[in-house]
């Protein structure tokens, strides 16, 4: 299991702040295939963190990650 | 010090209070950098802005962004805090304070924390025009991250 | 406007003041420089500074570096305030706020305000250490002015 | 008559803040060199300005001109 995050548009678009995944992909370009296909959402531009430090597609993942999916960040 | 230098909130900001923390009787150049909610871009009137926040993980960047000031500049101490929810015109979303001996770091540190907030910290604005709302996407416009995450070169 | 932008005073400058004076719906950048006194500076302790003005020329000094920021960054507003007579620990001796739509603008007008502070405007810093006084000279120490004047050129 | 005005370590050092000049030099440089005789001081990097506008050694000097001697200045 693993919990994703969603912020700004894509929390908008996916309709969730938070969503439970019962099984765990293997990496984070495998979680980013299906959450574009379950939620038909472009992920392009967007960052990955997982556990709070941005991930790279290649990162492998654990269960009990927490991965948020982090739109182009517009602060200051 | 059990201050909190780095700081997301969603209570209106005290200039003041963000300057105190950096404040040392060995520093005589203090910088600070205050972003307000502007009314016009472009012509375009904004009504307020709503700024939302992955909390935890943005405070941890800006602690992020303090250490690497003190990488590189060593002698300066930064204090950044930032305000969600939501913001009415003029008022402060962002406040970076730099004390530094010297008034070239002082100045160099707070430019870089500021490009640094656009470039990591999770963090997003939502516009409300007369007309409508919009997330406000990557500043940078057409950047790519070909690793998938920003580097501190990208700065550079 | 009948607020003054730029002031000489011996009363100790409220930082909430200057920065008022260059807030404006359309600038949502506010940068600023506060110069404090500094207590140790390389291992000698400052007791208290005393800053002495040509009041008149020093303001006309200030308001002409204003306008030379109005030249080189027209978005800019710019306000400055320099405290005179005796200054303890940690008190402020300037502030400088400039406000722009712009973060690049406020923070490189900023920059170029304090620098030509130190070039041409007439005020002079005495430091009262623990075993004497002294007049602060030229900063720039082997600076020297050919024409008598400092150009403006010499900043770049 | 011109007014001569004195600051900082030069002020201390003429013993005054103001003063007086009767007759008008004909230039900065002029004036100058009868300041350093006058109070044996040393002028160099030390500006003039007169009525509050900095000026070179050449400048021509007028009757009720103020001229400031300014030392190198250390504000901020």
């Amino acid at each position: 299991m693993i919990t994703l995050l969603f912020f700004a548009h894509l929390q908008e678009a996916v309709g969730e702040e938070r969503v439970i995944l019962p099984h765990v992909p293997k990496t984070v370009k495998e979680l980013k295939e299906e959450v574009k296909q379950r939620y038909r959402i472009s992920l392009e531009q967007v960052m990955v963190a997982v556990n709070e430090e941005y991930a790279g597609d290649e990162q492998t993942l654990q269960p009990g990650d927490i991965v948020a999916f982090i739109p182009p960040v517009s602060g200051g | 010090m059990n201050e909190r230098l780095f700081v997301i909130t969603d209570k209106p900001i005290s200039l003041e209070e963000v300057i105190q923390k950096v404040m040392r009787p060995e520093a005589g150049a203090v910088t600070t950098f205050i972003g307000t909610v502007r009314e016009w871009t472009k012509g375009k009137r904004t009504l307020f802005l709503q700024y939302e926040a992955y909390v935890s993980m943005a405070e941890k960047m800006l602690r992020q962004i303090g250490e690497e000031i003190r990488e590189k500049w060593p002698e300066a101490k930064v204090a950044i805090t930032h305000r969600i929810g939501r913001l009415d015109i003029g008022e402060i979303a962002v406040v970076i304070a730099v004390s530094s001996p010297h008034r070239n770091d002082a100045y160099a540190a707070n430019r870089y924390a500021i490009e640094r907030i656009k470039q990591i910290v999770p963090i997003w604005k939502k516009e409300h025009w007369e007309d409508g709302t919009e997330w406000v996407g990557n500043q940078l416009e057409t950047k790519a991250y070909p690793t998938g995450r920003p580097e501190e070169e990208d700065l550079r």
